[in-house]
């Protein structure tokens, strides 16, 4: 009995991202931590849509007659994946530029604006 | 900002998080299916597409997908923009 | 880099962007559709970069961000297309033309021209991930350099 | 093809093949992008207008993306599987409010944004940011909701970081960019939990299915996590001053609009989607944070040196009369519907005075910096000798925005501050004195940068950045003058719409 | 034209009528003050405590100065509240996702 175990861990995945995104200095882990809370979430997302002895949910060559899992969250995960893709593409970008700027990925050097 | 308040607010959240994910119905037995089970019954006759996840990917939530090219196209044009090369 | 990794390069990119192809070209029917075969493809930029470099691949920048507008604009020029009845309206589906062949109803082998404006989109949106993304890392890869940033 | 149906859609769909296309235009001729952007901008804002015009007169306007007919949203069976439009008269009002600030941000960067200086990349990211905007406000699908979410915060993000050739351009832009995944990839959980339980994504039928179960809870503390920092409230504010202070300035409004329209969607989440399991302690956490984000801003923005950042927390101020106004309205509506639909109304027309408002303060700001060169109070002043219309409009719009009468911030704030006296006089007097406290931040900024002797010659300010100026201008006069007609005639009917509404809301999209 | 705003109401032409007649009363005041004023002398120049200065301006920074000082403690615990890093950003969030879980689950 794995009751909703696979949940669970999904959360487990979105929690250590988000300390990773509390406790990590380095800019490009704070993007890290993202990409490990954005992975749970999608992890989870998908994980909503299993059902148990499902086959994927595509007719061509498909057995007769099987039960075949949700599709709606695999559509939804393709499409939060390719938006992670684009936001990591773009959080990457104003990296390099202020590593460019102040030579250091330290976050407590990149505190020009504050107070 | 104290490091023992983030950690506080952590473990709550970090506890109410789980108890989500505890508190859902089991794995692989879903509640609600209604709308997935129109997809898988319907998308054949409809979209004319042996594949549900492109049918709904493309026909039945195509908006999201719109959008979801915009999105990339605004991240490219994003770091088009941050990458530039200044004339000066 | 080295000769042996160019030679390579260029026996494998031509395969890549195949392979590429037929993942959107069967996106409909098997596992895979534009965003999966666009970032195959554009997997295949990613090699050129790191075979040749991003200067030479300067020239590449243009290009691949003009495609990546005209599959944007395609995307939404066919979902225009089902605006007589509604936006994203599946004109084509059934229609007895160009991938408007009825699919068969429960599992089969797959008949490639169905599903309407679903496989035209999958190019479209193909080509807007490998110009995308081609120019992101294109972008990434000159930032910085000598000739350009 | 019946325009007027199809109008809701359309209003997104322009703009958005308007900003594909916009580059390829530039690559062939800078003259024929503009002429573009003229025809994309014309023609989204009269489709924002039509629609509102439609929903005002006519109804809930609802619209089945790939139907058989626009309202065709059921399938066989009852339940909703395509997405939806759904456009009721809030919704309408929030498009009113992007159209009028893209517009005039549009032409406002006609002499603002310089050529070699990445305009056409800018101009792109402005109008997906609109068609973004627009997507949220529309929409009738919580998944869909997201996926705009995510195209407003990566525009947003991108032009944040316009300026790279600071250090501080990219810097403000990485903070804005975490703070926006963060909040979105909440809001997507939050979507995955409400999935799991209920197998459906349409915002009226999930409303009509939830039960307030302990995951529905969950899922209405991770919305309101996600959407509240986006709306900028304080503490989850501090992304915003940054990001004002270095976005180019007709940026900076389309920004505003932005959280507004993020407001828009936690209301959306709190009246609709959980209207039926209500919880009056939320009503108490939207008034409490409101009430912090009033004084906490204020404060901030009275020892701020820098003008754009100075003006960047005056904005954010008035993020809280908003919550303040809707949340008293959370809190009171079910015991004294009078009161808390004032309160209400009160929220909703300052969202349409701050846009006007702070968006002209925001573009003199921006005049100010082209025309002098920088913006630390310490070294302007005197610039009143020179930029006259840029003094009046800056002295107009802080005024407002101070809720001096007869300008346009008062009546709003008057509707707020007599609704929440209702509910605790300790809110009334908190948002006076964060007001007082806003004149006197305006004041030293008025007198830091234009009044005292000539510092130096500042350049004039071109005459369409003027115009733009000049438009916002005359709408704090004109809300100012004629409050009661706004009221009556947009801000009413939007206000009804979150709470007597709802029902209409959801018969309008699931038919019963 | 009149706003009802729950208790009371609010008219903008009233008050714009209202504001008038105090204008007006307060130039008939100043008509009658002394007219001894002359451009082009001392008067004109700004006087910062007792010294006579060329080109002087008070900018912003000098305005609230007594103000600032008593908020002192308490501004300068909120300036140190914004401290730029991005951590901090994402904590406050998550504290506010605390309260929010707090209310929905124990409050509610």
């Amino acid at each position: 009995m794995i009751g909703n175990t696979p949940f669970v861990v999904c959360m487990v995945l979105v929690l250590l991202g988000l300390w990773a995104l509390l406790f990590r200095r380095n800019l490009i882990k704070v993007v890290i931590g993202i990409k490990i809370v954005e992975n749970g979430v999608n992890l989870y997302l998908v994980a909503t849509g299993y059902v148990r002895g499902g086959i994927v949910p595509i007719y061509t060559y498909a057995p007769p007659d099987a039960a075949m899992v949700l599709p709606t969250p695999q559509a939804l995960t393709l499409t939060s994946i390719v938006i992670g893709l684009a936001t990591t593409a773009l959080m990457l970008a104003f990296v390099v530029v202020i590593h460019r700027h102040k030579k250091t990925l330290d976050g407590r050097k990149v505190t020009e604006l504050s107070g | 900002m104290r490091r023992w308040t983030v950690l506080a607010a952590f473990v709550i959240v970090a506890g109410s998080l789980l108890l989500g994910g505890a508190r859902m119905r089991p794995f692989g037995a879903p509640r609600h299916d209604l709308m997935d089970r129109y997809f898988n019954a319907w998308s054949q006759t409809e979209a004319a597409t042996s594949n549900v996840v492109t049918a709904i990917v493309f026909d039945y939530r195509g908006y999201d997908t719109l959008g979801e090219a915009t999105v990339l196209f605004t991240a490219v044009i994003g770091v088009a923009l941050v990458l530039r090369r200044l004339k000066r | 880099m080295s000769v042996v990794v160019r030679t390579i390069a260029r026996i494998l990119v031509p395969v890549i962007l195949a392979f590429g192809g037929y993942v959107i070209l069967h996106g409909h029917l098997t596992p895979g559709g534009g965003f999966q075969g666009g970032a195959v493809a554009a997997s295949a930029v990613a090699l050129l970069l790191v075979a040749f470099g991003a200067p030479s691949l300067k020239k590449l920048k243009s290009p691949l961000s003009v495609l990546e507008d005209l599959g944007g604009i395609a995307f939404v020029v066919l979902a225009f297309l089902g605006i007589g009845t509604t936006f994203f309206f599946n004109l084509l589906a059934g229609s007895g033309g160009l991938f408007g062949a009825a699919s068969p109803i429960g599992p089969n082998a797959g008949f490639l021209s169905t599903g309407g404006t679903v496989p035209l989109m999958n190019w479209a949106v193909g080509f807007k991930v490998l110009g995308g993304l081609g120019a992101v890392m294109v972008l990434f890869g000159l930032f910085g350099g000598d000739d350009d940033r | 093809m019946n325009l007027a149906a199809h109008a809701p859609i359309l209003a997104v769909a322009v703009p958005l093949l308007g900003a594909f296309a916009l580059p390829l235009w530039a690559k062939l001729r800078p003259s024929l992008r503009d002429l573009w952007l003229v025809l994309v901008a014309g023609a989204t804002a009269a489709l924002t207008v039509l629609v509102a015009v439609q929903v005002y007169t006519v109804g809930i306007q609802v619209y089945t993306l790939g139907g058989a007919w626009p309202l065709d949203t059921l399938a066989p069976g009852g339940f909703p599987i395509r997405i939806v439009l759904a456009v009721d008269a809030l919704s309408a009002f929030m498009g009113l409010i992007t159209a009028l600030v893209a517009v005039v941000g549009f032409a406002y960067a006609w002499r603002y944004l310089v050529e070699d200086e990445g305009k056409t990349l800018a101009l792109t990211l402005g109008t997906l940011l609109w068609a973004g905007m627009l997507g949220m406000a529309f929409t009738g699908d919580l998944f869909n909701l997201f996926v705009f979410f995510e195209v407003t915060s990566i525009a947003a993000c991108g032009l944040v970081g316009y300026r790279t050739w600071a250090s501080r351009g990219p810097e403000a832009a990485f903070k804005t960019m975490v703070m926006y995944t963060v909040g979105g990839l909440f809001v997507l959980l939050a979507i995955a939990l409400l999935y799991g339980e209920y197998g459906a994504l349409n915002l009226a039928y999930l409303a009509r299915q939830i039960t307030g179960s302990v995951v529905d809870r969950i899922a209405l503390a991770l919305l309101l996590g996600g959407l509240l920092m986006k709306a900028g409230a304080v503490p989850l504010h501090m992304w915003a001053p940054d990001a004002y202070g270095e976005a180019p300035a007709q940026a900076v409004i389309l920004l505003v609009a932005n959280t507004q329209i993020s407001l828009y969607a936690l209301f959306r989440v709190l009246f609709t989607l959980y209207g039926g399991v209500a919880d009056p302690a939320i009503g108490w956490l939207v008034v409490a944070l409101g009430t912090l984000t009033l004084l906490v801003a204020a404060l901030m923005a009275v020892v701020q040196m820098d003008l754009g950042r100075l003006v960047a927390f005056g904005a954010v101020s008035q993020i809280g009369y908003m919550l303040l106004g809707v949340g008293v309205g959370l809190t009171a509506i079910a015991a004294r519907p009078a009161y808390g639909l004032v309160a209400i109304q009160g929220g909703i027309f300052h969202m349409l005075n701050d846009a006007v408002a702070i968006g002209l303060l925001f573009l003199a700001v921006g005049a100010v910096e082209k025309a002098a060169g920088n913006r630390n109070l310490a070294n302007l002043g005197g610039l009143g000798h020179d930029l006259t219309w840029t003094t009046g409009f800056f002295l107009l719009g802080s005024l407002a925005l101070a809720g001096i009468p007869p300008l346009n911030g008062f009546a709003s704030k008057l509707m707020i501050y007599q609704s929440s006296f209702l509910l605790s006089p300790i809110l009334s007097a908190l948002a006076i004195l964060a007001s007082i406290l806003l004149l006197a931040v305006f004041v030293k900024a008025f007198q830091g940068a234009f009044l005292g002797p000539k510092l130096s010659q500042p350049k004039p300010v071109p005459v369409p950045m003027l115009v733009a100026m000049g438009v916002l201008a005359l709408g704090v006069l004109a809300l100012g003058l004629f409050p009661e007609l706004v009221v009556r005639h947009l801000v009413a009917p939007a206000a009804d719409a979150l709470w007597t509404g709802r029902d209409l809301y959801l018969r309008a999209v699931l038919g019963r | 034209m009149t706003l009802l705003t729950g208790h009371g109401f609010w008219n903008p032409l009233l008050w714009l009528a209202a504001a008038a007649g105090v204008t007006l009363l307060a130039l008939v005041v100043w008509s009658r003050g002394r007219r001894d004023y002359t451009r082009g002398t001392d008067r004109e120049l700004p006087f910062l405590s007792g010294e006579k200065m060329e080109g002087a301006h008070v900018g912003g920074g000098h305005l609230y100065w007594g103000f600032v000082e008593g908020l002192r403690p308490y501004v300068e615990r909120l300036r140190a509240l914004h401290s730029g890093l991005v951590n901090d950003y994402v904590g406050w969030l998550v504290v506010i996702l605390a309260v929010a879980f707090l209310i929905v689950l124990v409050g509610g």
